[in-house]
């Protein structure tokens, strides 16, 4: 056991601090900061400098980009990305989608997809829930029906996040209705410029569009872009969420959250020792759950997370979710002109109209990508045995 | 000692629970309202001034219809199951009270009179940025000259400030302490925005604008905002009880027919659970929200204080466990502007920190727990 | 809705706190407040105080020694009788088989057991949990064999409490052992003196004995005993645990525990402002807990509970468990000392050194007389309808 | 930065879980042990001298080992996970730990040596009526007169006090500040009784008995003691670690085998999900310990206060937690003395309250919170 960092490390940590701050745009780290939403563009141009730098997906396979880094190097660029306000490379592509072409696509594929992944040039979506398959992915029914050389793809998506940008869609679908739930399905790749492809955002509770239905109607997909085995889905559906779960606990950005509103708040926190204490609680709970990610990356194994990267989604979320809550609170009565807009020239502190938003936002977290409920039913099966 | 209502009371709730239904039963009508300014549905409220609800509280003489807290208490549980639009709480209960508790004769029979006939709208303009739920003012000054009062300053958010057309100001007095005048809503500089629940805020700028003293011209009367204050939180409380009521009957019914895994989601006994304690939630609140307004209904400013900031904490603390479980039950739709829950959660955070936050009450609550052995409810009042 | 009492009711509250504050003993009221084990003596003497005066068993028909009272007067009642320190009735007599017997017993079985209950001659046990039937009662296997006039019962009972005290048991049994589960059972009285009965007390995690095992070899009871049908005892077994659930939430004995810490601790409590603030959250959630108290009795109908009396036993024993770790918090390092008895010659406040035995043996508040998972699962079933 | 364990740190936690494995595998044994004064096992503190592990913590010229925070840590794990009433923590950690931070070379070789060797048994009397975990003396004071010393006033509550063949005493000192001090065991009157969980602790009077100054005669070492307390509460936290591990073994377990309504325990969903909070808990606890453990092997007093603060609030939390449902989970069985897991929810109490609990530990930690922008565990160290 050894808590210092090596030379070699505390150097390398350096020199991601060194880049993050430098070499990403000003604009874009504090549009992050301040809990803005970014747009496409912003988005699109963090993640092609990071990509130029070969910081975009370091843990991929060396011959597509990869840095075969150390699970403390990985840890580090996550946590000073997060630090710095550097909007982490998009999940869909580098996290999901990414790595699964390279573990189980074709020459063919990963020759085709994972250079324009890796810099944005294609945006992904993710196609697994759908309205009576939320929790409980294998009951999904949209289905894919070969046809000649294609598949031909109806059914309905939700839950997509960022959809309205997606220029591809990796689906799962149905690909043979008489197999026991899990094992007919499989996982496609589909234009989203083809035809028969409606995306329709939702609305959400804070006002924002960031999720979306997608319908498929009669929609023509090659062969080819099959990944995988026909109805092997279900494999490639586990190993996918499995990479989720890891990237999912927004330790960095939760610390740098509250670190900010200490500071903004910081006359009214100094006046109340119960807002102090639930601040100690909080910055407690996150030392625990960052050493705990350090410990955790420590022991998983390519492609199989350690079981208890489900205790980092789950208090991953619950503790961005109670800062987020802290906020409202020394927001104070400011936090009712949610939807007062620098536009509209109020007179209350920017930060402050914008914490009820992001509050009820992060609802969302403890949701998706594996509900909280999910969570616990991995730790009690897979890890307890019960 | 009686928890129930005698019969004028349900036929009250019955027939405002008729009126608002038929108004936002469908969801889709309250989206709507909130969508564009003023934010509420005129209809409606000319709807409930008809029915007597905007004058309910105040005096015969008044123009109002003379009920009590009970009553106000009842109208609020029912625009709260439906989570309303309507700013009752800010132009009836607020801005009607302190004119009710401070106005003269004349004001009094002048402005509750239009504002029970549905023919003005009033806001309560007090809060200010930089201040947190005080019972004074400090951001907006008050200048006397020539026998004429002026007033200055942002308040910020004002609840229906843009729509009304009246405002009651609170602001700091030339010799100390904090005045209420009443100012035309035309007269002042009004920014106007939808909060994130739907509520409609706005800025509201007064540069030197001409005021009428409420009530008796310089008299401090911090310590009568501070008790229609009280009052506004007890019947904040009662709004945010109804929409507690909702969020659970919601979730109970959703989980009865939402199937994951090829059965319902009651199935899981670890939702059902969680539903369960959402329930205890929602009794303790309840009797804690029939208390306070009890309490109000005894009129002891120091009992109303108190009772005021301990159904605040209790709803505080509910409205939160209770609004985020309902969404976490619901899972996706939930977070779904389209779907109901998560406006309800929308409000509930609203109520919470309109008035004071469950922290702010602990905070009070705190300074005193050493000044008794222990808490009666049959004694405070 | 009212909040103020009636005259009326102002001076029966006066009434019953006169008579407790001085007709019963002071040293028993002393060590109720010391959460001081009772002696068998004591309890038996302080309930004839009680039955002397008509106050023992209020809520029984009023030919058996019952008052009439309106729901509120009860509250009162059992509420000063808390506030005074005066314990309360045993359980097992005023509110478990007292009610029963009158209830669903022969004419020959009230008169011969109600007036000896009321007034404690008869020390009841109640043999309901079994090693494998604890929260699910309807396995219970200790079986009653018809025998010419008598039964004949073999079998064993588990978490008796106090049976160590007990005069007679009245006892869950099964006497059709090829019916549904919950069909055959039926209610036996027995008097713990007859032969083949055996007790054997457990010790509990404080050091004390307050459970017991009751074990049945032979055991011959008259026909006679039975209460109510043969195999009708799961109807008596409900009425039973729906008293028992009524008069199980502590409000009262709680609030002047905490009232009693505060004062104990005062200077502790003066200098520090989160203990102050825990404090606050304890008399608020106290005070909802009365309240719905009040509430619920107002709408209990004869032998058939408000459902909400799964809150009061849910949240009673919550709270009491909290003030017991509220109280070992404010004793400190002194709450190591829990095996010094005066005896010993501690130089410690009594009162610090008996609050972690306290603690612990009060986490059997939520596991007996049905634990708060039944609870939840009477609120999310009868209430919910989940 | 790395969690794992070297070889030989394996092959230690495996020849300490073997050892005490043995003796307290059976709980049985356990409770007989705690039973009777001295309240632990002296054959199995002869063994643990033997294996070195009495003087793990100290230099090689001292008769210790000179092995480090870690080891010791895990000694305490193994100590944990069988609730060993051995008072390794209060004679090894402590009372040796003081020795060795404070003592001359004489007094490290004299004392260290006869404690690593299973000769002496050390008690720190430290805690005092009406104190709360304070660093410092104030009702046993020191008093010098012809180059002598003596001590009176009353220590208690003092672990393994009765026992003890020496006492470290603190002791206030003439001239301000807090001295320590060696006594003779049967110097003292001592009044021994049997804690909640088992632990022996004694009421140590001192009525003007001669004592040796430990180190520089009259030097104030408040600072040594507030340090050594902290390593303390970080070795209290590991023992606490290997106590929680055991109850979540158990209890998933006990939701495997036991049967309700027909079907194992494990089939309810609610009860599952619980047991999933409880890993939850224990996870981070886990973290959080390794890295205390961790910050005390980089020596820097200020880090370690800060350190053993920390683990000392996420402890308490979590410790609360895990006994609680432990308990909760297996139902009745959980309150008797004559099952385990009652007596590691009374031992995980007593570790609570031995150094400060969790409340005291977030009053300090609140007292800072400002002081900092954020919590990173690698610049801490």
């Amino acid at each position: 056991m050894q808590l210092q960092l090596s030379e070699e490390m505390k150097a390398f940590r350096e020199e991601m601090r060194t880049f993050f701050t430098t070499e990403v745009s000003e604009e874009i780290r504090t549009a992050v900061a301040e809990q803005r939403e970014l747009t496409k563009e912003q988005i699109v141009e963090s993640m092609r400098t990071l990509n130029a730098a070969g910081l975009a997906v370091p843990h991929w396979p060396v011959e597509w980009g990869g840095r075969d880094w150390s699970e403390l190097q990985r840890h580090i660029w996550h946590e000073e990305m997060q630090r710095a306000c550097v909007p982490a490379p998009l999940a869909f592509n580098a996290s999901m989608i990414g790595p699964v072409i390279a573990h189980f696509g074709t020459e063919e594929q990963k020759a085709e997809f994972l250079p324009k992944t890796a810099n944005l040039d294609i945006w992904w979506s993710q196609g697994f829930s759908e309205p009576d398959a939320g929790s409980d992915l294998a009951s999904l029914r949209c289905a894919a029906v070969r046809d000649g050389d294609d598949f031909v793809v109806n059914g309905q998506k939700t839950w997509t996040t960022l959809g309205q940008y997606g220029d591809w869609i990796f689906n799962l679908v149905r690909t043979d209705p008489e197999a026991k739930k899990q094992a007919g399905i499989s996982m496609l790749l589909i234009d989203m410029t083809t035809p028969g492809v409606t995306v329709r955002p939702i609305e959400l509770i804070d006002g924002g569009y960031e999720v979306n239905e997608v319908f498929f109607e009669d929609v023509r997909v090659p062969a080819a872009n099959l990944v995988g085995d026909l109805n092997g889905g279900w494999t490639i559906a586990k190993f996918l969420l499995g990479n989720e779960r890891v990237g999912v606990a927004p330790v960095g950005a939760t610390k740098r959250s509250l670190a900010r509103f200490k500071e903004l708040a910081a006359d009214v926190i100094a006046d109340d020792p119960l807002l102090r204490a639930r601040i100690v609680e909080l910055e407690n709970e996150l030392l625990a759950l960052e050493l705990t990610a350090l410990r955790v990356v420590a022991h998983s194994t390519d492609g199989e997370p350690h079981p208890a990267s489900s205790v980092l989604k789950l208090k991953g979320t619950e503790l961005q979710q109670a800062v987020s809550e802290l906020a409202v609170d020394l927001a104070g009565p400011a936090s009712l002109a949610g939807g007062a807009d620098d536009a509209t020239g109020s007179a209350l502190d920017p930060w402050a109209r914008r914490v009820t938003p992001t509050y009820l936002n992060f609802r969302k977290a403890s949701i998706y990508g594996g509900s909280n409920e999910v969570q616990r039913q991995i730790i009690s099966r897979t890890i307890l045995g019960l | 000692m009686d928890f129930s209502y005698d019969d004028e009371q349900e036929a009250l709730r019955d027939a405002v629970r008729g009126l608002v239904g038929k108004a936002y039963g469908d969801y889709e009508n309250r989206r709507q309202a909130v969508a564009e300014a003023p934010g509420f549905n005129e209809k409606l409220w000319q709807q409930m001034a008809e029915m007597g609800l905007l004058g309910l509280p105040f005096a015969e003489e008044d123009g109002g219809v003379g009920a009590g807290p009970v009553e106000i208490g009842i109208v609020c549980q029912e625009l709260g199951r439906v989570i309303a639009p309507e700013p009752y709480l800010a132009s009836v209960v607020l801005a009607g009270g302190l004119v009710a508790a401070v106005g003269t004769a004349e004001q009094r029979s002048e402005v509750l009179g239009a504002l029970a006939g549905g023919e003005r709208v009033l806001a309560f303009a007090h809060d200010e940025p930089g201040q947190r739920w005080s019972a004074s003012a400090a951001g907006v000054t008050a200048s006397e000259s020539d026998g004429g009062w002026t007033l200055s300053g942002t308040k910020e958010p004002v609840v229906a400030g843009e729509r009304a057309d009246q405002l009651v100001v609170s602001a700091a007095l030339p010799g100390g302490g904090t005045g209420l005048f009443l100012v035309d809503g035309s007269a002042a500089t009004r920014t106007g925005y939808r909060g994130h629940d739907g509520t409609h805020a706005a800025k509201v700028e007064l540069d030197g604008v001409t005021a009428t003293p409420l009530g008796e011209a310089g008299a401090d009367v911090t310590s009568s905002i501070a008790t229609v204050l009280d009052i506004g939180r007890v019947m904040a409380a009662n709004q945010a009880l109804g929409a507690m009521q909702y969020s659970l009957r919601a979730t109970s019914e959703y989980l009865k027919s939402r199937k994951q895994f090829g059965v319902t989601l009651n199935t899981f006994q670890a939702l059902t659970f969680r539903a369960a304690d959402m329930y205890v939630s929602l009794e303790l609140t309840h009797s804690l929200v029939d208390w306070a307004t009890m309490v109000v209904e005894g009129g002891d400013p120091t009992a109303v204080a108190d009772a005021a900031a301990r159904v605040g904490l209790q709803v505080s603390r509910a409205g939160r466990h209770i609004g985020q479980e309902t969404i976490q039950l619901h899972g996706g739709i939930g977070v779904t502007a389209e779907y109901s829950v998560g406006s309800y959660m929308a409000h509930l955070t609203a109520l919470d920190h309109l008035l004071g936050d469950g922290g702010h009450h602990l905070r009070g609550l705190s300074a005193a727990v050493m000044d008794h052995e222990d808490v009666d409810p049959l004694t405070v009042a």
